[in-house]
């Protein structure tokens, strides 16, 4: 964690930097999101996008990688959870439908 | 035999006894567990109440035991769940009747409050549906005009009265009009949410006739001594579901029993009465689904194959919505 | 019991290496993942199993929604060079990049509600038009009430609240890293949901 | 830390909005002991048209107004089914869960680490408030036109959606406030939350590491990791609703709905009504931890002190209660078992619910093995701390039938299931809150509880909660659906008729069990026998603060020099040493 007057000073250029990352990012996702790909492709190339993107907030305007593992545990199972909740409807749904499609 | 134990109502599904199976090998592991753990318990707050005992041990007890019995739930538990569940399941999610086996295909539609039972006719294939053209009255499904689909011509749609015929494979695509609601038959072993905006298949096979499982379910019932007051009222009002099974004195078989029925059995000297359900097989909905879901009841009839037929036949010719009075709001 | 007096309220605890507020602010993140999350969630089912319209029916304006994910990127950036000001002790440096922050987000918002919102509901396309504008409108509208709620933060510390720099700079910084955490929170929300919605 | 000269507030600002942890336990704890009598009111006058359908409500039938009954006082279906729906959210979420959490929470947990308040004393002050808010709400919800919500606690779409709008056309009805009741009491959960869980990770005293916290901390952090993560998808559940109801959405409403010959084509269509069932369960599963995990809490420091033994496996205990907590979020799938679920989801879901018993199985065996050698003493508290070891067993056992996916086709929707949740958290959860509640009383007022009265409360409650609901595993088994107006419409509901008579005075017969309860609670808290500082002879932290404890707390912040459950070491000079002694002091 950015916590002495010095390292402050040092890191806003870091976040000069971010911030250029980010800008960048934003044009790359629009222009690929312009190619002629299929839905498939387009979703993850975009997602991955994404990302990268809120992986660089997190790590450096949120400071998350000067955290201690307290705060990682409670990320992880958060994230988890938000994986979980997104999967399971989902695959469930598909094989309801799959099952549907059987008899009919 | 277990799979027929004390509470569960009686079975008429071919494969039902495999979760009768399941749920009363259960009950015994619950109980056995239970009264094991009661056991220990009931002694501990005997033998260590603070009289008997006053100064506690600091160490705690070694739990040999414990530690064992922890494994013999979990190994019942995995017992149970990949012996008997997962199998179980599988039947009924994943092994529809195969087209060797001629099933009966019929699609039930829910609605509040009222099932619609829609049958393909002889060619097996369902008419159209439409929302638009749903009529409460006259055409609850929206059955599309036979000029538009000529499958549609020989469909019929039954309100409430489930026929089916016994021994043979019935597969439902059930399907809701409005609410989700819950297609429960307790003595088929049947129960599937009916979810609107999909199909959901199940499939059952009855092994016995409506009338088989009536005499299953007749029991003997003691005529109150005297046809008035509450116990007599007591007795018409909860026996109203029930007819009798066999003639007693001058009342003939098949009557439900009112206060003059009580009155002439009392007459004839009768003190016990065969009853039976008059419909022994009910559809309930399951999932509340309104006001009405409490008499969203539906009946299944269940015929000899060839019955089933006539039924058919008879039935199929002419479509007649009966007003049905439980159809409302 | 004034929060004053409590343990950890300004000195980070030696296991977790974050002072109470953050510690707090954190966890509530962690449950606006979840909250997000299931919006995500009824997105992705209703993508995959409804009646969905795709992509080139639907007509979000792209550019618009990029220059919006620039305005929160640079929103994102002032905010935590708002916070290094006034953790390098520059007040009055600390305060304009907290306005530009501000500016940032209501002009964020005011292109939503007036090039987006507003223009749409002109030509009748509303939240009941189908499966996807109920979603975005949902989803969008809650990040743009986030953006609200964080403007109104920012507006709290930089007029009535500003009193604290001078009682307690340690912890009016600390209070303007945790409205920065919530505030970078927001801006990767966008991050997500801008492909999600204009570009997919 | 003295405070008498720096703290010297009105009473409005003392006990009406005080940001005391103690002072705002309290008020939880009463506010939702209100809410759980209000709760179960509700329940009595269902029993009533369960037990003699169609048979006017006596005394109070002509009272309840045109929602709810008819003009000859009987009740209504759809009174019914409001009914059924309130009793349900009101226990679980206005009652239960503030009592356990906000209640219990608020008031012991700081004492039990130490701290001088809660890590956010005006979170916590905001986190009560919001909560009487949205109390108010669903209490209010009676008195709109058509009602209150009446879709069942679960409020399962179409049905909910479509639920009082189309009659009344009336935006504001009960099914929109429930809603935004429902948002607002899980606004306050999450607030209370995130200030249990800063407040037992970052305010602990000195000394007092997490392997020496009490049981309960453990549980209450647990149990706040799940209001935390589980709460919000529900809250987006409900917003989701919210816009399906005000503005014709179809996040929950298929294509081509038809209700009563009307086709509604207001809603677009293409959204799922399996989505709702997701996001609620992925809460309401965890819910049931919710419910559960702190009267395990209590029922560990009540056992513990009164077999004046450690509890057996502390630690095993600890790793239970977290891995129960985590396993709570993987499970909830197998409320949903007949909604056209394959057998890979399936198989998951049962597999999961099978594993999740296991730790239920060794908590429960751990608090039976602290029995073994104990010097068991029979007051009020422990009596309903034992009881609940037996009805919790019965509660977890009967899961099993609900939890394998062959088993539930028969099960499900039926009274079994409400039998089983039911002795999980009436006989269970809430006999473990009543012994808290004749625990800790001395430490809340400086005054015991009398013991008579307690006794003339625990046992007839004890034997009512079971008249109650095992009938209701037999009317399951028996299969009979839930939630049915008149179940004599069908032949095995008529069968069964008895045992819901039983069930029903049962239910009236608990009611006045509870009169004891209300005497003793009131009067001993004005004119009981004064306490002593440390009455259960307890080695917990809460026990070094006078009672009731002022201000901040401690008179001097104390520090710990051991684990919770020091009970009868070996050559120790009383059989209980207090965490907050040095061995100097104690020898």
């Amino acid at each position: 964690m950015a916590s002495s007057i010095e390292e402050v000073r040092k890191s806003v250029r870091l976040y000069l930097m971010v911030f250029g990352a980010l800008g960048v990012l934003t044009i790359v996702t629009v222009l690929a999101s312009s190619l002629n790909v299929s839905v498939a492709v387009g979703v993850f190339v975009a997602l991955a996008i994404a990302s990268v993107k809120g992986t660089l907030v997190a790590t450096y305007f949120m400071h998350l990688l000067g955290e201690r593992s307290t705060l990682y545990w409670v990320l992880i199972l958060a994230a988890f959870f938000f994986l979980l909740l997104i999967l399971i409807p989902v695959m469930m749904h598909s094989e309801t439908v799959h099952l549907i499609d059987q008899v009919t | 035999m277990i799979a027929s134990s004390f509470w569960l109502p009686p079975n008429i599904a071919e494969r039902g006894s495999e979760i009768d199976i399941i749920i009363s090998y259960l009950h015994i592991f619950m109980a056995v567990l239970f009264v094991v753990w009661g056991v220990y318990f009931a002694y501990c707050l005997v033998r260590f109440r603070a009289s008997a005992n006053p100064t506690a041990t600091y160490a705690d007890a070694k739990a040999k035991t414990s530690k064992a019995a922890e494994v013999i739930v979990i190994v019942i538990e995995a017992i149970l769940l990949v012996g008997f569940s997962i199998p179980v399941w599988a039947y009924y999610r994943s092994e529809p009747p195969t087209a060797d086996k001629n099933p009966l295909t019929v699609r039930v539609v829910a609605q509040q409050f009222a099932w619609n039972i829609h049958y393909p006719g002889p060619d097996g294939k369902f008419g159209k549906t439409r929302p638009e053209l749903i009529d409460e009255a006259l055409n609850p499904i929206g059955l599309v005009d036979a000029s538009e689909d000529p499958n549609r011509a020989d469909d019929y749609v039954s309100v409430n009265i489930f026929h089916i015929p016994k021994d043979r494979d019935i597969l439902v695509r059930l399907t809701s009009k409005d609410v989700i609601h819950s297609f429960a038959v307790p003595l088929l072993r049947v129960k599937q949410d009916a979810i609107p905006g999909m199909e959901i298949p199940i499939w059952f096979k009855a092994t016995k006739t409506s009338e088989e499982t009536q005499k299953i379910m007749t029991r003997a019932y003691a005529v109150p001594e005297s046809a008035a007051g509450r116990r007599a009222e007591k007795f018409i009002n909860r026996n109203r579901l029930l007819i009798t099974m066999s003639k007693n004195g001058s009342v003939p078989a098949g009557t439900t029993l009112t206060a003059e029925h009580l009155k002439t059995l009392i007459a004839d000297g009768i003190t016990s009465v065969d009853l039976a359900p008059a419909f022994p097989v009910n559809i309930q909905c399951a999932q509340l689904c309104g006001l009405g879901h409490y008499r969203m009841k539906g009946q299944m009839v269940i015929h000899e194959s060839d019955d089933y037929e006539a039924w058919f036949a008879e039935a199929g010719v002419e479509e007649v919505f009966e007003d049905d009075e439980e159809e409302d709001d | 019991m004034s929060s004053e007096l409590l343990p950890h309220t300004l000195e980070p605890h030696p296991v977790t290496g974050m002072y109470n507020g953050k510690f707090g602010l954190w966890l509530f993140l962690a449950s606006e993942v979840m909250l997000f999350g299931a919006l995500f969630s009824a997105y992705i089912l209703l993508r995959t199993h409804g009646d969905f319209p795709s992509h080139e029916e639907t007509t979000l304006n792209y550019k618009i929604g990029a220059l919006n994910t620039f305005l929160l990127i640079t929103s994102s950036v002032t905010m935590v060079m708002a916070w290094a000001s006034f953790k390098l002790n520059e007040p009055s440096k600390g305060k304009l990049y907290l306005w530009l922050t501000v500016f940032l987000s209501v002009a964020f918002l005011v292109i939503k509600i007036k090039f987006e919102y507003l223009h749409k509901i002109h030509h009748g396309i509303t939240p009941d038009t189908s499966t996807f504008y109920a979603i975005y409108y949902c989803m969008t509208g809650l990040h743009g009430l986030h953006i609200l709620g964080g403007v109104i933060v920012m507006l709290y510390f930089l007029l009535p609240g500003f009193g604290l720099w001078r009682k307690n700079p340690e912890q009016f910084t600390n209070r303007i890293e945790c409205t920065g955490l919530y505030w970078h929170f927001v801006d990767l929300v966008w991050i997500f949901l801008f492909p999600v919605f204009y570009l997919l | 830390m003295s405070s008498d000269h720096t703290h010297n507030p009105g009473f409005i600002r003392k006990y009406v909005f005080s940001v005391d942890h103690k002072v705002i336990g309290v008020q939880y704890a009463v506010t939702s002991l209100i809410f759980l009598f209000f709760g179960f009111s509700l329940m009595m006058i269902m029993r009533w048209q369960l037990a003699y359908p169609g048979d006017a409500i006596p005394l109070i039938g002509g009272w309840l107004g045109q929602y709810l009954v008819d003009n000859n006082g009987v009740l209504l279906p759809e009174g019914y089914n409001a009914l059924g729906a309130m009793h349900g959210t009101i226990m679980v979420f206005l009652g239960v869960v503030p009592l356990a959490v906000g209640g219990f929470g608020n008031y012991v947990m700081p004492l039990q680490i130490g701290a001088p308040d809660m890590a956010f004393p005006r979170l916590n002050m905001a986190s009560y408030w919001v909560y009487v808010l949205g109390g108010i709400a669903m209490l209010a919800s009676f008195f709109v036109p058509g009602g209150a919500a009446n879709s069942g606690w679960t409020s399962y779409p179409p049905l909910s959606v479509i639920a009082n709008v189309d009659n009344a056309h009336h935006f504001w009805n009960g099914q929109t406030i429930w809603l935004l009741g429902m948002v607002l009491l899980i606004t306050s959960s999450l607030l209370g939350s995130v200030n249990f869980i800063v407040t037992i990770v970052h305010l602990r005293v000195k000394g007092l590491t997490m392997f020496r916290l009490p049981f309960f901390v453990w549980a209450q952090l647990v149990t706040s990791f799940l209001l935390l993560l589980a709460f919000p998808p529900l809250e987006a559940a409900g917003v989701l609703q919210l816009m399906d109801r005000a503005f014709d959405t179809s996040f929950f409403m298929p294509t081509g709905l038809v209700v009563s010959g009307v086709v509604r084509d207001e809603y677009a269509g293409g959204g799922s009504p399996l989505l709702w069932q997701h996001l609620f369960w992925f809460l309401a599963h965890p819910e049931v931890y919710v419910l559960i995990l702190p009267a395990l809490g209590i029922i560990g420091e009540i056992i513990a002190n009164n077999t004046r033994r450690p509890l057996w496996g502390y630690k095993t205990l600890v790793y239970s209660v977290v891995f129960l907590g985590f396993m709570s979020f993987v499970v909830w799938a197998h409320h949903m078992f007949l909604t056209g679920m394959g057998t890979t989801m399936s198989n998951f879901f049962q597999t999961t619910t099978m594993i999740i018993s296991i730790p239920s199985v060794v908590i429960l065996t751990a608090m039976l093995l602290s029995l073994w050698n104990a010097s068991i003493r029979f007051n009020v508290p422990m009596l309903f701390a034992l009881s609940f070891l037996p009805m919790f067993a019965i509660g977890g056992l009967t899961g099993l039938p609900l939890g394998l996916s062959a088993s539930d086709i028969q099960l499900h929707d039926t009274y079994y299931v409400i039998g089983h949740f039911h002795y999980v958290v009436a006989p269970g959860t809430i006999m473990a809150l009543f012994a808290g509640i004749y625990f800790w009383f001395p430490k809340v007022t400086g005054r015991k509880m009398s013991t008579l009265l307690g006794h003339l409360h625990f046992w007839p409650t004890l034997l009512f909660m079971n008249v109650i609901f095992g009938p209701m595993l037999i009317i399951g088994l028996r299969g009979v659906s839930r939630r049915l107006w008149d179940q004599t419409e069908y032949v095995l509901g008529a069968e069964v008729q008895g045992w819901t008579v039983m069930s029903s005075w049962g239910a009236w017969m608990l009611g006045l069990s509870q009169l004891p309860f209300i005497i003793n609670f009131f009067y001993s808290a004005v004119a009981g026998k004064k306490s002593v500082e440390n009455p259960w002879k307890a080695t917990t932290l809460e026990w070094a603060a006078p009672s009731p404890p002022p201000h901040g707390n401690f008179a001097e912040v104390p520090v710990v020099y051991r684990g919770p459950y020091e009970y009868s070491v070996p050559g120790a000079k009383e059989d209980f040493q207090p965490q907050h002694l040095s061995d100097a002091k104690l020898s």
